[in-house]
């Protein structure tokens, strides 16, 4: 049996356990991508995906993290329904939201950078102010490509765009800071 | 929503790869050419995918109507004025048109989501891609496609069972973060399983890959993703 | 009590329920039975309004429960088919209390309550645990715990053996043939009656989303190898 | 032919295994059971390397495991106790192919296997199916199906009658009769014997990280119900 397949090249252990991680993260920001509520100050819906950029950085690290938010956008591009309202295609990742879908691998690193103060996925219980501090970080990655992609793709001013695609969100941006404080205070998940 | 649906109209017979070519290069075009006149070619070329993907022009708009407050309003905020006149419709011309290229897009992109198998899109990668780059993104890629459906169940589950033991009566913030945590639980859990079946069943680097080959048939579609890309470029 | 009238149930083009007419009454123990995909879960979901009917009525204790649900979801406790779906909190102990805590009881009551029910299962003593390091069975247990620290007047349990060992499953059906003492009426999901039909009024049967049998354990068990159900041994 | 020699297996202070001896031959067919916790899902995972003993050793066809991964994980393949999160691919064929794909197998190779191993569990032709419309019964052989094709001469099962009707639990048994016939070796972990000691030549039942019983299953029957085991009626 043993020189049957003496050829292959298993993946190491660590890094099969990673890509399991960024696949099912992946899969969870395609789940919160699904809810979608409408904001009354602009066309683009209000979504949980950013919660899950912030859990990708703090849980997975820079590395992974990032890793799996690369592995959503590809899905996505190939069909899988996990854009907006549960839409797929290509066309998102060069339409109206281009820029947000682009920055959330950017984000999900540096919200794992500062996190995790490197490369190195450390623990992820640190101050509550490094932790806001990281989030707003991301948020802040989000909203400049979100707003340049929306004026680039839409022909519209950067004025126009700040407004609907940036400032409209920041009170919902809030919340989910605090939901994902919340969820690295409580004991919910074990420490690494 | 529009996903795969097995076939065999022209596109589902194509090379995964000739239809990337196609969508990328389409996209390019549109954003260099975004004219009248330009828009009318490629509305022809869109119409030309929607058909030999046998898919039905006004299912792919359904499947887009999430898009469509953004195509409407970009035009319309851009021409709102804070004073006289009031609404200025030259302003609005731009982000239509822009409106218009990226609804192509999105039609020519709803073919290739129709007609492509997950399982082609991976073995597609994993050539385009090399290395254990491309190995790691494909097998993660389809990973998503599997666990999807899953994550979304144990999102709705969480809720149910906070629900079953009168959960509501808590504030809304704590839910959710249930809810979250609970999902994120979930993720974690399913993660582990997963890995032990990956190991279990000797995911390797060097695998054996679903055979792709072009054949007659991508030679229109390459070229014509080819056309489009040098209109992008004069 | 609870009454389910002309239940009909669809997701999307899949008929789960087919017209289910049943009624169980307070203290009474019912055996649900079926084959694979025969309706048992879809049904006993309507019990505490996690699913709506698409057409008839269910109601508990002569409230209709889509009109009051948290009547329903205090009078009818459940635990579900896949106990990890159950889990709410990262504890053993926070997580039994969860459900309590929602009813606003006194502290006392609440960790009395959570202690008699991990006794219940043999988990007593384990409160500080992580629900992600337990076994297989011991979630189980768990599940079956949170539901009965409510205290409900129903108890459903789906599928609540799976996994057991046999002095888990035997401690279980000692508390529930308690709980059925004491007057809770007790709704049991299981494809293994055995033990089960002793503790049981009524055997009911589902097959393709319909009641296809509906009488005591001795005189059904003749016709449950026919609807796809190992009788008891 | 697996051997485990002295294994012990820690979780951070929990000791899952205390020191386990046990060889299965080719073609033998082994059940294993023990109460919750008693670890018989720690000790088979280390049949294939998922989990790395502590102290002692566990080789397969004479090889160690940890110096030989893939040689193991051929000789040794397995289906846990929760199926789903077993299967790999949205679809059933491309769920099969997973395994072989990675031996780097040719694609007539990989494609036979693919046939024989869906054929072997009477899911033949159902190759383009989705894996999230299958039954709880057809998920549980399909994962069978993904272990068969690594053509192992162990086959380890988890717990796989769980959830199932009888109709469904009497087909992955055929399926499992048939196996041993044509030679492979089967390690079969549950609660619930019936219709499976007629098919083990042992019993092997685990008290706390130990082999406590290790008999045929005539001669283990008496002693089962002082180890937490109910007989098979
Ligand atoms: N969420 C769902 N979406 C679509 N179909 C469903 C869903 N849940 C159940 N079904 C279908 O409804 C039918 C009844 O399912 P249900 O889960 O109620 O059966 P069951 O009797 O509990 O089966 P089991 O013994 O396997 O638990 C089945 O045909 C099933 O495939
Ligand atoms: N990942 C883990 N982390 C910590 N402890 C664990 C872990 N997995 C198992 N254990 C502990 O190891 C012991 C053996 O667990 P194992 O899952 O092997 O038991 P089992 O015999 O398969 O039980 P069951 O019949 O419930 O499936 C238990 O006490 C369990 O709590
Ligand atoms: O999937 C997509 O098409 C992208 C949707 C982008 C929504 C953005 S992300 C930042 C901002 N916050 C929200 O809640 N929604 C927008
Ligand atoms: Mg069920
Ligand atoms: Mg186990």
């Amino acid at each position: 049996m043993a020189t049957d397949h003496e050829s292959v090249e298993l993946v190491g252990d660590e890094l099969v356990g990673n890509v399991a991680r960024a696949a099912l993260f992946a899969a969870l920001m395609g789940a919160s991508a699904y809810v979608s509520f409408p904001n009354p100050l602009s066309p683009i819906p209000v979504t949980l995906q950013v919660l899950v950029v912030f859990l990708a950085g703090i849980f997975l690290g820079p590395v992974w993290g990032g890793a799996s938010m690369v592995l959503y956008l590809v899905a996505g591009a190939l069909g899988a329904p996990v854009f907006a309202g549960g839409s797929a295609g290509f066309g998102a990742l060069v339409g109206p939201t281009a820029g947000y879908l682009w920055s959330y691998p950017i984000a999900a690193a540096v919200v794992g950078l500062i996190v995790h103060g490197g490369l190195e996925l450390g623990s992820h219980r640190v101050s509550t102010v490094r932790l806001v501090g990281a989030m707003v970080a991301g948020t802040a990655v989000i909203y400049t490509l979100g707003v340049v992609g929306f004026a680039y793709v839409q022909n519209v001013g950067l004025g126009v765009a700040f407004w609907t695609a940036a400032a409209a969100f920041i009170p919902a941006e809030a919340f989910k800071i605090a939901a994902a404080v919340g969820i690295v205070r409580s004991d919910a998940i074990a420490a690494e | 929503m529009l996903t795969y649906e097995p076939g065999d109209s022209f596109a589902h017979r194509l090379d995964p790869r000739s239809k990337l070519a196609v969508q990328i290069s389409f996209a390019a075009a549109g954003l260099a050419h975004t004219t009248p006149v330009g828009l009318a070619v490629l509305g022809v070329v869109a119409g030309v995918s929607l058909r030999a993907s046998n898919t039905s022009p006004r299912a792919a708009l359904y499947a887009l109507r999430y898009a469509i407050p953004f195509l409407v309003a970009a035009p319309v905020i851009e021409a709102v004025r804070l004073g006289a006149p009031w609404f200025d419709p030259a302003a609005a011309v731009a982000p239509a048109l822009a409106s218009i290229r990226v609804l192509l897009v999105f039609l020519v992109a709803a073919a290739y989501v129709r007609t492509t198998s997950i399982r082609e899109s991976r073995a597609a990668i994993q050539r385009l891609v090399p290395g254990r780059v491309g190995v790691t993104l494909g097998i993660g890629v389809a990973l998503v496609f599997r666990f999807l459906p899953l994550v979304r169940r144990d999102l709705l589950r969480v809720r149910e069972a906070q629900a079953a033991r009168l959960g509501e009566n808590r504030r809304l913030d704590e839910r959710l973060s249930l809810v979250a945590a609970g999902g994120l639980r979930r993720a974690f859990a399913r993660a582990d399983s997963l890995a032990l079946a990956l190991r279990a069943r000797c995911f390797a680097w060097n695998p054996t890959l679903p055979v792709l080959r072009f054949s007659r048939r991508d030679v229109p579609a390459l070229g014509l993703a080819f056309a489009l890309l040098v209109s992008a470029f004069v | 009590m609870i009454r389910v009238d002309g239940l009909v149930h669809r997701y999307g083009d899949t008929v789960a329920l087919d017209g289910i007419d049943l009624t169980i009454d307070d203290g009474e123990c019912v055996v649900l039975a079926g084959a694979n995909g025969s309706g048992k879960t879809s049904l006993v979901r309507h019990f505490n309004g996690l699913l709506e009917p698409d057409e008839g009525t269910v109601s508990v204790n002569g409230h209709a429960v889509s009109e009051n649900l948290v009547a329903a979801r205090t009078a009818v406790s459940m635990v579900f088919q896949h106990p990890e779906d159950q889990l709410v909190a990262a504890t053993v102990g926070a997580d039994v209390a969860f459900g309590p805590e929602n009813l606003g009881l006194s502290r006392d009551e609440i960790d009395r309550r959570v202690h008699d029910s991990l006794a219940a299962v043999n988990l007593d003593g384990r409160e500080s645990e992580r629900v992600d390091a337990l076994s297989g069975g011991e979630v189980e247990r768990l599940a079956i715990a949170g539901a009965l620290a409510m205290e409900p007047d129903h108890l459903v349990l789906d599928e609540p053996f799976t996994g057991l060992d046999e002095p888990s499953r035997q401690s279980v059906l000692a508390r529930l043939r308690e709980l059925r003492a004491s007057g809770t009426s007790l709704v049991v999901v299981t494809h293994d009656l055995r033990d089960v039909t002793t503790l049981a009024d009524r055997v009911v049967v589902l097959a393709g989303g319909r009641v296809a049998l509906d009488d005591t354990p001795e005189a059904a068990a003749d016709r449950l190898p026919s609807l796809g159900v190992r009788p008891p041994c």
